[in-house]
């Protein structure tokens, strides 16, 4: 294969880009007089179907074993020169590019001579390294055919159904005792004659009776090992001291001496230590918070179905998968105490509590009341802790308020028809299908809407009445409205110890801290890492809908990847030279992936690489004392010629 | 048939090498049986016309010893090299300068100056110095060999076949390559003889006790710790370079619980020994912000007497460039 | 005016080149000795970390790398103010003396032997150790390597390395002795008395039963009334490893006893322009040329400068054989450049039984082996005898520990002047009417043979003879003759 | 020093940012001066002092080693073992008598291409001012 370098050099007009200030005859007559440079081509186009046939062409013509293109940035298109000599029937790797338009001809158009010069020793540098090129083989994996899904919400409900459907088996792990995240607390939505519970129970018995699908609550992850098709996960199942023998009977949370706030009712109500989170919640099973729980072993003894041991302790458990997808979902922003009087006054809640106060499921059986009067003069305030409203909001806007607000705000108006209801808001976003028609019907329904820019003032006065002043954008007055209920729409946030999962699985993230895509656009459920998906409210703020589509469309890319028989991941990995390897351990320390082993070989340790772990950044190479480690693609001898053509004339 | 034809030099040594070869004891005189020496100064009255009149080529190998540090060296081993089939540098000077080679941290004029004018001890009003030539009273002129500006290893002044490194090489090491070039079957040019292919860690009997992943908070310097002979001695702090160093020698300052400093020189793939030094000693730091870094590697106030101590010469860059030559 | 060339002579750390002068008449009328070895230790010194030089110094001379590993851990002591505990101080005496046994054996038999077991004037081909062996027997030949052999190893284990020492530390050394280590030195120092005492005898049956031996010894030829310098204890007797500076004048009274740190006050350095050693001086009495005498600054280190500096020695056996030998020649101090063998057998004796007192001192094998250095340190200097004399060590550092200034008086040099004498005066009185013969050449060797310069323990250590080839030069040049010696 | 010299500068690159940092600066067109060749390094954590070394011996007159900003990191740390070992480089060539303005290690993110562009042209200049690193010249003899 190698043998003596034949190098083909191959140099890219790329039309007036690279042509327009650099000479390229000059560089072709220079390049000609390089060491083992056996063709040099010059094309408008190299990276057109012409210019590719050219190197095909001269790869079999010249015999060539080596090629390098000067064209642009190989993160343009190192992958499709690769498959040129891929086709041509040359091991990719011995290909190496050069940088001529990004680093050379569009940073020195003031200068051709200069740009021209820069162009001959950058090929120079390119050539003297490709003598050294050597063939790799592409590393490849048997790809498993399980998943892991983080978040047991609607987008991880959806990705589960999808994948499983597709015969797959699906790991879904939810943090919390109960599934289904935030939808599973909504009220009534939007032109659907269903409440959140149903959309998640609907999803849920799509799910849990498939035998491909193990639904795992109380669930954390703990390490990610092994990458694309080949992870290895280990997940820590927390106790929930109650079994699947539990029926519901409620005895024990009559006996439960200890009652605290009921956080799943957004503290609207409060819940013994051993509690089912709310009405409908699954599974189906009381859970004890052990915090709360004072170990008094009365629901103990009670339980008729000896469904309760309190001496249940973690489990550790540890699954194989090919693919991992994020739906960790979101967090309702919680507003500070004293913004818009919230926590001020009992009067001052959030959407979601509304939500919870309008439900029939909920703790007030679904009846409008605050403190057991039903309010009359009713302000929700909009964009709380979205776009900047106040100090410490987030930029975004959470796009389902603006519609989710539209919709309590009617069904009040059905539940108490003469009540007065303001929604002021910095404007109106029902983006959503449907959701203008929503706008319209609030109009109609004489919901009066009002325009703010200063974030309005809500007044708690002595005597528990409240008076929300604010300036009036369309009127150009100061006003002020009498409430007995002001109902914050807030936005969405990234859920809490999402840090953990994402360095664990090693992913990116955004300003405010949502995961970031490997490409906004062209990648949404995609993470930069190969293997990882994600879906959901986990990289933004999305609608029901929209969630339910990024579960399904994380599934299919998922799927695309899992039906393959094995992934190939370029092999520019570190290398051990046994015969040189000393055993010094220095590269155990230094690499962050853990991929490097000791194996005892005759008599003595040497150092090994495992190429699945291995992400290829050379650390241990340049530590390695001996020059025993090397890094295929970027051996020393390699950059040293680069070093050295650059200045030996 | 005729013995091979040896030869044995010394440039600016110390002499230990040539205490390395007597230490051969009842070793040497199995060689003496085995080859014909024809040149060593330090126990053979043969004088350097006496090469002269050997035809080019008649000396089976030389053995050098020590850096070129004067003219006399350099035309020397010169003759040697045009009258020997094989060249080999025995011991660290001879292979990258070695100890003296620290010398180049300094110019010619500041050595000299130092040494003959500005020593405490000095008394020279006239600010004398030896001279290439002096005219003494009874009208003959005395000469004495040039200071050369540099020391330089024997490969940068004539061509070197292999190499037998240490400080000085141990009877053992050079036992071993008197054998291996005895044996017929030579290793490829440029080889390095006596020696292992592995770092000294592959032979060190405290290499097991490292941890799995070797990484120091604290640089300690010698005199600051008294180290525990059983645990690996970097893994303590000090800077062992064990690591980046030639095995071979038996660990003999480890077993004497002193860090190995390197007089082994560097392994094949290694093309400036102190730079592959501070590229591994530095990785294992365990810090990540720039001042405890610096602060760690602070304590190392001396990186070219610690780092390069036997190769300065032999550096990529040979040693202080100097202004005053610029 | 024509210009003989003895080139290279025996070692000293670097090529020794001896040039004879003869007037027309060819006398001569002066002999050079000129060293060509610069290597600038002193300087290159600068920067590096003070507890370094115990491993940088030595590569000064890898003969008596153990006599520079110990005067600059000695300079470390001092440098960073600590005192190491007692078996450390032991421990390096004890190596010490071992070193300069096997140093001073290895001397005696391979190097002198020749000379005076064999005879100066015997046929070139028996002037080599088999010469020795033959002498003296073939098992006394094995028994020297052997025992060198066994010294060395011992020192190996102790220090590290035998070329090139690494275990001396400020505040004492770097870890304790073995167990092995321990019952070796208690055998090996029994079989070095033994053979001591046996070098003894065998000089006095060989050299001193030899009328023509003596007579040379104390031929006009090889003598000079010259100071001397050493290093002496408490009682005024001889120590290797510590004590204070002595020098004697020529009449054998004490000129100066002195702390080594105020050894700037009495000793100076003179620098010629045809060689590149620097000669040595006492400061107070001025350099004088090459001269000797009591006016004359020119002073003399090695055995028998240290047996004329000190009172006695510090063991018994030693003792003894110290005071036969100064009855023999007649009171102290001699003046004899030859005596120096003499003088050397009977250090022989006395690192012998030092070795032993200490490696059957229980000490030997405590762990307390080294006290950490809490001072700042500033100015260090530190003095041990080498087996060719006082070796002083001088750092000064900055408040880290890295070395300012640096001085070194190695031993070799305080003899330079003399040496240059010694041939000097060993040519003219040698060689007289042109008459350059083998045998006057090889006494005019002597002559530098006898303060056994570095590196010439390699001298005739191998078969097979020496020849030394002679040049005759006019003044413009010209080579008249050579005189080969083969 | 004449102002026809033109220095000669490697840079090492990493591929996550400080390659695509360039990269940046040349598809938004910015300018910067032609004497920087860029060696391109999967992470500035590869780069052996060895190369720099090396460069410096064969007549580059100043080295630049970019990399992602600490956190930043592609490979998690890369960029922090470099650090290291460049702390330790730095007072090497101190003491080989290479001026301090003739090796630089820079963060540069993907993003920043100004930032390059910065630190070339206060790079040249200030070697410019230097002069030319004649290492050769520095060891004739004589």
């Amino acid at each position: 294969m190698s043998g003596e370098p034949r190098i083909g050099v191959y140099i890219c007009h790329c039309g007036v880009n690279i042509a327009g200030s650099v000479n390229i005859k000059e560089v072709v007559e220079y390049v000609k007089n390089l060491p083992n440079v056996v063709e040099v081509r010059d094309y408008i186009f190299m990276c057109s179907a012409p210019g590719q046939e050219i190197i095909k062409e001269g790869i079999k013509k010249c015999g060539l074993n080596r090629v390098v293109v000067a064209a642009c940035s190989p993160t343009m298109h190192e992958h499709t020169f690769r498959n040129v000599l891929a086709e041509a029937g040359l091991n990719p790797y011995l290909l190496e590019m050069v940088n001529i338009r990004e680093q050379c001809s569009w940073v020195h158009s003031d200068n051709r001579q200069a740009a021209t010069t820069k162009a001959k020793l950058l090929i120079k540098m390119a050539v003297a390294k490709a003598s050294l090129l050597e063939p790799l083989k592409e590393i490849t994996f048997k790809v498993n055919k399980n998943v892991l899904i983080i978040g047991g919400g609607v987008a991880g409900l959806s990705s589960a159904r999808d994948l499983a459907r597709k015969g797959f088996n699906v790991y879904l792990i939810e943090k919390k005792p109960v599934i289904g995240g935030n939808v599973a607390r909504l009220g009534r939505l939007a032109h659907v004659e269903l409440k959140g519970i149903d959309i998640v129970k609907e999803l849920l018995h799509q799910v849990v009776d498939n035998p491909n699908i193990h639904i795992l609550t109380n669930t954390e992850l703990v390490s990610v090992g092994g990458s694309v098709g080949d992870f290895k996960v280990k997940l820590v199942k927390n106790p929930r001291y109650v079994n699947e023998n539990c029926n519901l009977c409620s005895e024990c949370v009559k006996v439960c001496p200890v009652e605290v706030s009921n956080e799943y009712e957004f503290g609207l109500s409060k819940r013994k230590a051993i509690y089912l989170p709310y009405r409908n919640a699954y599974p189906p099973i009381y859970v004890i918070d052990s915090e709360n729980c004072t170990r008094c072993f009365e629901c103990v003894k009670v339980c008729p179905t000896q469904a309760i041991n309190l001496a249940e302790k973690p489990e550790e458990i540890e699954v194989e998968v090919g693919a991992i997808v994020i739906a960790a979902g979101h967090e309702p922003y919680e507003p500070l105490i004293g913004e818009f009087g919230y926590g001020v006054s009992s009067r001052v809640i959030t959407l979601f509590q509304l939500e919870r106060i309008l439900d029939e499921d909920g703790p007030t059986k679904g009846r409008l009341e605050v403190n057991g009067v039903q309010p009359k003069d009713i302000v929700f305030i909009t964009c709380v802790g979205s776009l900047n409203t106040t100090p410490n909001a987030y930029p975004y806007c959470s796009r389902m308020c603006c519609s989710s607000t539209i919709k309590n705000a009617l069904i009040i108006k059905e539940k108490v028809p003469n009540a007065n209801i303001y929604i002021l808001h910095k404007d109106i976003r029902t983006y959503s299908r449907g959701d203008e028609q929503l706008y319209l019907k609030a109009g109609e329904s004489l919901i009066r809407f009002a325009r703010y820019r200063e974030a309005p003032n809500v007044i708690v006065n002595p005597d528990e009445s409240i008076n929300v002043r604010f300036f009036e954008e369309t009127i150009q007055e100061p006003v002020s409205i009498p409430a007995d209920l002001v109902v914050l729409s807030v936005g969405m946030k990234p859920p809490r110890d999402i840090d953990k999962v994402r360095t664990i699985v090693k992913v990116g993230c955004g300003p405010e801290g949502f995961l970031r895509e490997a490409h906004l656009k062209l990648r949404p459920v995609e993470a930069a890492t190969d293997g990882v998906y994600l879906a959901g409210t986990v990289t933004g703020p999305k609608n029901i809908i929209e969630s339910i589509e990024a579960g399904g469309a994380a599934a299919s890319k998922v799927s695309t990847l899992l039906t393959r028989e094995e992934v190939r991941i370029e092999p520019l990995i570190a290398v051990v030279n046994d015969e040189k390897c000393s055993g010094c351990l220095i590269c155990v320390g230094i690499c962050p992936y853990n991929a490097i082993k000791l194996r005892i070989q005759g008599d003595a340790r040497v150092a090994e690489v495992d190429p699945a772990l291995c992400k290829g950044c050379g650390a241990c190479v340049a530590s390695c004392p001996t020059g025993a480690m090397q890094q295929f693609g970027f051996k020393d001898n390699q950059l040293e010629s680069q070093v050295l053509a650059a200045f030996t004339e | 048939m005729d013995k091979p034809k040896i030869a044995l030099y010394w440039c600016a040594s110390c002499g230990g090498c040539e205490e390395a070869v007597v230490d051969l004891a009842e070793k040497i005189l199995d060689v003496v049986n085995l080859v014909d020496i024809v040149f060593w100064p330090v126990a053979m009255d043969y004088k350097i016309e006496d090469v002269e009149k050997l035809p080019d080529g008649s000396i089976t190998a030389s053995f050098i010893n020590g850096g070129i540090r004067l003219s006399e060296h350099e035309h020397v081993v010169k003759l040697l090299r045009r009258k020997s089939k094989l060249v080999i540098a025995y011991g660290a000077c001879s292979a990258w300068g070695g100890v003296p080679g620290l010398a180049n941290l300094y110019s010619r004029e500041e050595i000299m100056r130092y040494v003959y004018h500005e020593a405490p001890t000095v008394e020279n009003p006239e600010k004398i110095r030896p001279e290439l030539k002096t005219k003494v009273e009874e009208k003959i002129t005395l000469e004495l060999p040039e200071f050369l500006p540099r020391l330089l290893p024997l490969d940068l002044v004539v061509d070197v076949d292999y190499y037998i490194p240490g400080c000085p090489p141990t009877p053992d090491v050079t036992w071993k390559a008197i054998e291996t070039l005895l044996s017929g079957n030579l290793p490829p040019k440029g080889s390095v003889l006596g020696a292992l292919d592995k770092s000294l860690c592959y032979e060190c009997p405290l290499n097991d006790t490292k941890p799995e992943k070797v990484l120091i908070k604290e640089v300690k310097r010698p005199h600051e710790v008294i180290a525990d002979p059983s645990k690996c001695l970097l893994t303590q702090g000090l800077v062992c370079l064990g690591p980046v160093t030639r095995g071979g020698c038996g660990a003999l300052c480890i077993k004497a619980a002193m860090p190995c400093t390197g007089c082994f020189g560097p392994l094949d793939e290694v093309i400036d020994y102190g730079g592959k030094a501070i590229s591994y000693f530095a990785s294992i730091v365990d810090y990540t912000s720039e001042e405890e870094i610096e602060k760690a590697l602070g304590k190392i106030l001396d990186p070219m007497g610690v780092f390069y101590r036997y190769s300065l010469p032999a550096s990529r860059l040979r040693g202080k460039i100097m202004l005053v030559e610029r | 005016m024509k210009e003989v060339v003895i080139n290279p002579i025996t070692r000293l750390e670097g090529h020794g080149k001896i040039v004879i002068v003869l007037d027309d008449a060819g006398n001569c009328v002066k002999g050079y000795l000129q060293i060509p070895e610069l290597r600038g230790f002193e300087k290159f010194a600068v920067g590096r970390h003070a507890e370094d030089m115990p491993q940088i110094t030595p590569r000064i001379c890898g003969v008596c790398p153990t006599a520079h590993h110990m005067a600059s851990t000695k300079t470390l002591d001092d440098l960073y103010k600590v005192e190491p505990p007692e078996p450390a101080k032991k421990i390096r005496e004890m190596v010490y003396n071992i070193f300069m046994f096997e140093d001073h054996a290895l001397h005696f038999y391979i190097l002198a032997g020749p000379d005076f077991i064999v005879g100066p004037k015997a046929p070139k081909e028996e002037r080599n150790v088999v010469g020795v062996i033959k002498k003296v027997g073939v098992e006394v030949g094995l028994r020297v390597i052997q025992t060198r052999k066994k010294l060395r190893k011992l020192i190996e284990m102790i220090a590290g390395k035998i070329v090139h020492p690494v275990f001396g530390l400020p505040g004492g050394i770097s870890r304790p002795l073995t167990e092995e280590a321990v019952e070796t030195a208690k055998k090996v120092s029994d079989e070095a008395v033994d053979f001591a005492l046996f070098t003894y005898k065998v000089f006095k049956d060989v050299v001193l039963s030899n009328k023509e031996y003596v007579d040379l010894i104390t031929s006009n030829a090889y003598t000079h009334q010259t100071y001397y310098m050493g290093l002496v204890d408490n009682k005024n007797r001889v120590n290797f490893y510590d004590g204070k500076i002595r020098i004697v004048s020529p009449r054998g009274v004490e000129y100066a006893k002195f702390d080594a740190h105020n050894y700037l006050e009495y000793i100076a350095e003179h620098v010629e322009p045809w060689t590149y050693i620097k000669f040595p001086y006492l400061r107070k009495i001025g350099w004088k040329g090459f001269i000797d005498g009591e006016d004359s600054g020119i002073m003399s280190v090695a055995p028998l400068a240290r047996l004329n500096a000190a009172d006695g020695m510090a063991t018994p056996k030693a003792q003894e054989a110290y005071e036969e030998m100064y009855e023999t020649l007649g009171g102290k101090p001699v003046h004899h450049t030859l005596a120096n063998h003499w003088a050397r057998v009977i250090e022989i004796i006395y690192a012998a039984e030092r070795f032993r007192e200490l490696a059957y001192d229980p000490d030997i094998a405590s762990k307390n082996i080294r006290n950490l250095p809490t001072a700042t340190p500033d100015v260090g200097i530190g003095v041990v005898e080498a087996p060719r004399g006082t070796l002083i060590h001088h750092y000064e550092t900055d408040e880290n520990g890295v070395i300012k200034k640096a001085n070194l008086l190695v031993a070799t040099q305080h003899n330079a002047a003399r040496i240059a004498l010694s041939i000097d005066k060993a040519a003219r009185s040698l060689i007289r009417n042109g008459e350059i013969n083998e045998g006057l050449l090889n006494m005019v060797e002597m002559a530098f043979r006898a303060y056994d310069p570095c590196h010439a323990c390699g001298t005739h250590s191998l078969p097979g003879n020496m020849p030394l080839k002679i040049y005759i030069y006019n003044t413009e040049g010209q080579l008249l003759k050579t005189i080969d010696r083969t | 020093m004449s102002q026809d010299f033109e220095p000669r500068i490697v840079v090492f690159a990493c591929n996550w940012c400080s390659y695509a940092a360039l990269d940046l600066a040349g598809t938004s067109r910015m300018k910067y001066p032609p004497n920087f060749l860029v060696i391109r390094v999967m992470c500035s954590g590869r780069v052996d002092p060895q190369f720099i070394l090396e460069a410096f011996r064969r007549g580059a007159d100043g080295v630049l080693v970019a990399g992602c900003h600490p956190g930043d990191c592609h490979y998690i740390e890369g960029n922090i073992k470099a650090l290291r070992r460049m702390t330790l480089l730095k007072k090497v060539l101190k003491e080989f008598g290479i001026e301090e303005e003739r090796f630089r290690l820079e963060w540069i993110s993907a993003s920043e291409a100004d930032k390059f562009v910065r630190v070339a042209n206060e790079m040249l200049e200030e070697i410019k001012r230097l002069g030319p690193l004649r290492i050769e010249e520095a060891y004739q003899h004589g």
